[in-house]
């Protein structure tokens, strides 16, 4: 009878005694600062390097365009919270704004069809320029790519570009328009029909303002092996497969470890990954205002050029 | 030698009946004369002891038969009837039939809505309530808890210098906690004295250490002579206690402490015990010039109770600002204004 | 220079509480742990004689007092008592045997550069926010508060660099008095550098990236990112055993171990599972590209730099010979002990960048003209 | 006699029709549209036996390609043993030994650098000219600055991208 | 930077295999929906701390795009019809949490962690609310503390600085950006 009593006394005592030890502080964080507490230092009254809180930087009435966004998906940092760091943002997105000051980077989609020039010191002419379909577009900040496609003389070549590269000379979009997936990358199990583009092909005019044309052209794959398996992609732009593959890979795309159903209304998972569209509007908001400026100082500087020209001009002919 | 001696004839004196007279006497003999050694405040503390024993056991013979009394006791834990003893039972009997953290917390009672000391016997079928310092307006519980600190402060005073030194308390102002720091005035003997930090610390020290010795504060009410008896060798006291006793409602009675073996006179009330204290610094000693009593020093302290929590740097920052001299009103003498003026205003201003 | 390393290493695993006493000569014995241990310690728990810094009084405070307190600590330590009674120290002269202090940043995370041939690397950046000096030890003193003789002899004094001011109110008392000699708020951590007599450094003065410069190389030493107890597999990356074919609870496990004649028997090293991560490291030699004095940001070469985003990184002078050579041939000294603004003639401007850097500012790169 | 006891199976119809099941860029030339092999990125590595596409004019490349037996490499001339762009390698095309250069790649590049939908080669003699005489597919344009024996194959190309 | 207003861990929590529904992350979405139902429904809720504060992110989440994106929606009304399992609380959503929690700024819902049993099993309890609701508070009504001795302390220390520093009580309480704008003009 006393043994398990006092057993439960012994428990009882420990538990009691539990809550006076001191809490040690998990180590795994031991030698790091939250998100939070380095943002409460920077401004911090106390702190000797103190960062003011720019006035410029806070919402405000100017109306950012809604396609902006998705004009410029290129300023999306990358989206894991814990991760992040809004200096290191910020210094990102003005090294790519001095970028964008210096080289026109036009509007464009997957989809699309551009012509990129590259600096080469072993071209003839100093100067490569590739023209292909773009196939993708990713990358977050200064790591943002582009990936364009052809078919020249019956094989398939791919470039991927950095955006920000300062070899890039020129980007130009030959026929701007959208497709129904977000990347191409089947066009590689496709027919080269549908990826072959005349190297000199002349860009297609689009009225300023319009919507964007959206090509919504079906292709038909080639039977497989394939580079991936295209089944389980649900793609848009593409024929149905069913004659493609087998009865058991089509069981096996609806296994639940597949479709992974669970993760369609997980709130907390889309949270998790995306940027939230508060801070996508502010993040917006903010270049929208930086690009204006420069585009303003930019004008100011061709005026005063035109200008001086307009005199050189006079001079010469008086 | 003649220390000894006289010692030998404090303790004779005591011991005889007629004890009082004979050590008045002797003791404005040994003042009046220039040769006298110097008195000390051991002496005169353990003089009012005995004084004070002796008027406890004298008013405790008057209650011969016991009789009871209903309390009805309010608040948390729970609203109860408590059949206590009159005269005897105290407020803290009661919260020791009710509960531990009454008995811990309770700075006052609120006995029919009247402040009363925790150990101060109840005296009539009453309504029973207990203050503590977290309370939704502890401001009854505030000013007894600084009271008390200047009656602490007094002790501190008395004990912590050495036997050459006889300090004469003179009194404390009202307790004002909106000044910062609670206040003693007293005659320290010491013109010239600045005390060093240490020196502050060595006196803090003192105080504090009353948190762990956990004294009592006894109450007792007597007679004017009693009290000048008790007070004849404290210049300030005999001279203020006519004044005191003209303001009580008999005429003549004295409101007294005791803490320990320190006995003074305030009007109360203050709290249950020493034990409450938390921190207890004194902060500083100023001089200041009385139009009567001539030269004193308005020694102030800082305290905060063991229930509120003070982080170190916080409580230096008030020490800080109690080192500042404290604005309260320099004590001057009743004589000044006819008594029933005194009695409405001055009562005010000067506790005791 | 292997020497340094272990010697920095033996330095880095006394926690704050060692780092610092008012009297060295008086404490040095007590403060440090002599207990030997067997290999490194893989815990992460903090050991029984660490006492706690950090106090969590819960106040019975109104808001607005709170906010008072504040307010009082922030003019406190707004403009320091003056420590002036022993004046300015006098400033050595750098030497390639100095040994300069380092800095105390938070990684931020990296970014892609390019080269100015349209090379494309990547750079860690590194934030210097709010970094004071604490305390200097000269080598006599520091020697004896070792608690055992250094090899090094009485070569290197310490100096203690704590970044991130924070309120008083959250620390004990021992911890707060810490800072009284450089009369700066209470710091959320401290670090220790080993420097040379010539580049003592004076308490309380602020460290910032100017202390570095452009094309300087640094080590940088910080704690990797913790995993927890590991296996075999991830923590040394071993094969473990196949999937199938009657294997029995070995998909995961080490081969055999203790075999061969002469070798037999587990030997001292032997990679096994445990505790993987949270360990010091060191990288050596990192070029700096580019400096942001707006927002105090360090541009360092490569991905390598040791912990997870807003992790503590120990910035110093490389201790590498072959990359501090240009600092001798040169005759190019950096600042010592370190930046002062008042030094600097010309006002500092918001960006450097290295020559060989391209500026996002300036054209693309064309061979076009070279013709 | 053992055949007797147990008799052997049946022989995969694929095997008893002879046709060369591959993978690699000629793979929809076969006979059997679906294939159960697997085509994941980590083949498309250049090592020994890799299946290469034979992308100048000459007789042998051409021959190959009609018999649908590409070339394999049967040694790569790097110390790593992974062919990479404009590596030499060693293949064995027809039945011969042949030395080629690696013109083109499947795996993914880096940036700037194209990829191709097959892995192509330029056969080369033994002395190092090329076995033929015109390369049908563009080159990449970053292999130009190479030195040696590859400028006599820079020299054929017709497009650089 | 971190949108969320309310603590989020890097990774979400397992549900261990529980009462009506087994393990696993379809299951564990099972047993959230069941919670979000149940907190929606009741306004509070009281089970083992980490659910709480699993379903505590899926209800904000919740809340917050209804806000957003109104009931006019089709993503998020289906989101709303995949949460809540009792249809009528969709109403509820949009009619009455919506209003009720446009203009907040900080998380709509409160976390408490309950006592544990001793003895008793080891699981930490805890409850979740939404705020605003008609339930008696579960922390009680706190005392004014203004009182307090040490805040009257403070609360003179305070006048008597105010004074000695003289500078105007309005820009004491408002931010030290404004204060050093004041003293730079």
């Amino acid at each position: 009878m006393a043994a398990p009593c006092r057993k439960i006394i012994n428990q009882f005592v420990k538990r009691s005694l539990k809550c006076f030890e001191p809490r040690v502080i998990p180590c795994r964080w031991s030698n790091t600062v939250r998100n939070h507490t380095v943002e409460k230092h920077r401004h911090s009254p106390l702190s000797s390097t103190r960062e003011l809180v720019n006035q410029q930087d806070s919402p405000s009435d100017v109306m950012v365009p809604r396609e902006f966004r998705f004009v410029h998906p290129d300023f999306l940092p990358y989206p894991v919270w814990n991760r992040r760091d809004r200096v290191r943002e910020k210094l990102e997105r003005e090294d790519m704004l001095k970028r964008r000051a210096v080289i026109d980077i036009p509007e464009f989609y997957v989809g699309s069809i551009m012509a990129v020039t590259l600096a080469d010191k072993n071209a003839p002419g100093k100067q490569n320029r590739f023209v292909g379909i773009c196939i993708d577009r990713a990358g977050h900040g200064l790591y943002h790519y582009f990936v364009l496609r052809n078919a020249i003389d019956g094989q398939g070549v791919e470039i991927k570009y950095d955006m920000y590269n300062p070899l890039l000379l020129k980007i130009e979009v030959l026929k701007l328009e959208k497709r129904l997936d977000p990347q191409l990358y089947y066009l590689r199990d496709a027919p080269l029909e549908y990826s072959t583009f005349r190297l000199d092909m002349e860009p297609v005019s689009v009225l300023k303002g319009a919507q964007v044309p959206l090509n919504a052209i079906k292709v038909k794959m080639n039977p497989r092996p394939w580079c991936r398996r295209w089944e389980r992609h649900n793609l848009k732009g593409v024929l149905p497969l069913d004659d493609y593959i087998t009865e058991k890979m089509k069981k096996q795309k609806q296994h639940p470890q597949i479709e992974k159903p669970w993760e369609k209304h997980d709130l907390m998972l889309k949270a998790r990954t995306s940027i939230d569209d508060r801070e996508v509007d502010q993040i917006m908001t903010e270049v929208y205002k930086r690009k204006e400026k420069i585009q303003k100082e930019k004008f100011q500087k061709r005026g005063q050029e035109g200008k001086r020209e307009v005199k050189k001009a006079q001079e010469v002919k008086k | 030698m003649f220390v000894r001696s006289m010692h030998k004839c404090c303790r004779v004196c005591l011991k005889s009946s007629t004890r009082s007279n004979a050590f008045s006497y002797f003791i404005k003999r040994q003042l009046n004369t220039k040769t006298a050694r110097k008195l000390t405040n051991e002496e005169a503390r353990h003089k009012r002891n005995e004084i004070f024993n002796e008027e406890r056991a004298r008013q405790l013979a008057f209650i011969t038969r016991i009789e009871k009394i209903q309390v009805e006791h309010k608040g948390p834990p729970e609203d109860c009837t408590l059949i206590m003893n009159k005269g005897l039972s105290t407020p803290f009997n009661c919260a020791m039939h009710i509960g531990e953290l009454l008995m811990n917390r309770s700075v006052l009672a609120l006995v029919n809505g009247k402040p009363w000391d925790m150990h101060r016997p109840l005296i009539e079928d009453c309504e029973l309530q207990f203050l503590h310092m977290k309370d939704e307006n502890p401001f009854l519980s505030n000013q007894a808890f600084w009271r008390s600190c200047s009656f602490i402060l007094g002790y501190v005073l008395e004990t912590a210098f050495k036997n050459d030194y006889y300090v004469e308390l003179c009194s404390f102002p009202v307790p004002n906690v909106t000044s910062g720091s609670f206040v003693y005035d007293a005659d320290l003997k010491l013109q010239d004295w600045s005390p060093s930090a240490m020196e502050l610390n060595c006196l803090s020290r003192v105080g504090q250490s009353l948190r762990f010795s956990d004294f009592r504060f006894e109450r007792l009410d007597i007679d004017a002579s009693v009290a000048l008896k008790m007070f004849e060798e404290n210049r300030f006291k005999s001279e203020q206690i006519p004044q005191i006793a003209g303001k009580s409602e008999t005429g003549s009675s004295v409101t007294v402490y005791r803490m320990g073996d320190h006995i003074d006179i305030t009007r109360g009330p203050l709290m249950g015990s020493t034990g409450m204290l938390s921190r207890f610094s004194v902060t500083a000693v100023h001089r200041i010039e009385s139009p009567l009593y001539g030269p004193l020093s308005r020694v102030q302290g800082i305290a905060i109770p063991m229930s509120l929590k003070l982080h170190y740097w916080t409580y230096e920052f008030l020490m800080k600002r109690a080192t500042k001299l404290n604005p309260a009103p320099i004590p001057t003498a009743f004589q000044a204004k006819p008594i029933n003026e005194t009695v409405n205003k001055k009562g005010k201003e000067n506790d005791n | 220079m292997a020497a340094f390393c272990i010697r920095s290493m033996l330095l880095r695993n006394l926690t704050c509480q060692n780092l610092i006493s008012a009297d060295p000569t008086l404490t040095s014995r007590v403060l440090v742990c002599h207990q030997q241990v067997r290999g490194r310690r893989r815990t992460c728990k903090p050991p029984s004689w660490f006492s706690k810094r950090r106090v969590s009084i819960k106040q019975d405070i109104t808001p607005e007092n709170a906010k008072f307190i504040k307010d009082v600590i922030i003019e406190t330590y707004k403009k320091p008592e003056s420590p002036l009674k022993d004046g300015p120290w006098s400033r050595g002269t750098w030497t390639p045997r100095t040994q300069r202090t380092g800095v105390l940043a938070i990684k931020l995370g990296m970014l892609p550069q390019w080269t100015k041939d349209g090379k494309k690397f990547i750079t860690t950046l590194l934030q210097v926010l709010d970094n004071h000096v604490i305390n200097y030890t000269p080598p006599d003193e520091f020697a004896k508060s070792m608690g055992w003789k250094p090899y090094w002899g009485s070569k290197y004094g310490s100096v203690v660099v704590g970044a991130l001011s924070c309120e008083p109110h959250l620390f004990s008392k021992s911890y707060n008095n810490l800072f009284a000699k450089a009369g700066v708020p209470p710091k959320r951590k401290l670090t220790r550098f080993l420097v040379t007599p010539d580049a003592a450094i004076q308490p309380g003065t602020p460290l910032n990236v100017m202390h570095f410069r452009i094309g300087d190389y640094v080590d940088c030493s910080a704690k990797t990112i913790g995993h927890g107890f590991q296996g075999v597999m991830k923590r040394w990356g071993m094969k473990g055993g196949p999937a199938t074919h009657g294997c029995t609870k070995a998909h995961r496990r080490m081969g055999s171990m203790g075999g061969g004649r002469d070798k037999a028997g587990v030997w001292k090293g032997k990679r096994m599972p445990g505790h993987m991560g949270m360990d010091w490291r060191i990288v050596k030699g990192l070029k700096i590209w580019r400096i942001d004095t707006k927002y105090n940001v360090l541009y360092v070469t490569g991905y390598s730099v040791p912990g997870p985003t807003h992790g503590y990184v120990r910035v110093y002078d490389t201790v590498l010979k072959h990359k501090r050579e240009h600092l001798i041939e040169n005759g190019n000294p950096p600042p010592m002990p370190t930046f002062y603004p008042e030094d600097g003639k010309e006002p500092i401007p918001e960006e450097y960048l290295d020559d060989e850097l391209f500026n996002f500012n300036n054209e693309s790169i064309s061979y076009a003209t070279e013709k | 006699m053992l055949g007797k006891l147990f008799p052997i199976p049946k022989m995969n119809k694929i095997a008893q029709a002879g046709v060369l099941v591959f993978r690699g860029p000629n793979a929809c030339v076969s006979a059997f549209p679906i294939q159960s092999f697997s085509t994941s990125p980590c083949l498309n590595q250049i090592i020994k036996l890799s299946r290469m596409k034979v992308v100048d004019n000459s007789m042998l490349g051409r021959k190959a390609e009609l018999a649908s037996k590409p070339a394999r490499v049967i040694h790569i001339y790097n110390k790593k043993g992974v062919g990479y762009l404009g590596d030499k390698v060693l293949v064995a095309i027809m039945g011969e030994k042949k030395r080629a250069y690696i013109v083109g790649l499947r795996q993914n590049q880096k940036e700037n650098v194209p990829r191709f939908d097959s892995n192509n080669i330029v056969l080369v003699e033994d002395n190092g000219t090329p076995t033929g005489t015109r390369i049908r597919v563009p080159i990449p344009s970053c292999l130009r600055n190479r030195e040696g024996d590859f400028t006599k194959i820079l020299s054929i190309a017709t497009k650089f991208v | 930077m971190n949108m969320f207003r309310f603590p989020v861990r890097n990774t979400p929590r397992k549900f261990k295999k529980s009462f009506g529904v087994g393990s696993g992350p379809a299951e564990r979405i099972k047993k959230l929906q069941m919670l979000v139902t149940a907190l929606i429904r009741n306004e509070r809720l009281e089970a083992k701390e980490s659910y709480c504060l699993e379903t505590r992110g899926y209800v904000e989440q919740l809340i917050q795009i209804a806000i957003r994106n109104g009931d006019r929606h089709a993503e998020t009304m289906e989101k709303a019809d995949f949460w809540l399992l009792e249809k009528d609380l969709v109403h509820k959503l949009f009619k009455v949490l919506v209003p009720r929690y446009q203009n907040y700024s900080t998380a709509c819902t409160d976390f408490h962690f309950l006592p544990k049993k001793v003895p008793g099993s080891g699981v930490q309890m805890g409850i979740l609310e939404l705020k605003g609701n008609p339930w008696p508070p579960v922390v009680p009504r706190q005392r004014d503390q203004g009182h307090l001795l040490t805040n009257v302390l403070l609360s003179s220390a305070k006048a008597e600085y105010r004074m000695e520093k003289k500078i105007t009580p309005d820009l004491r309480n408002g931010d030290h950006d404004k204060l050093e704008q004041a003293a730079n003009t």
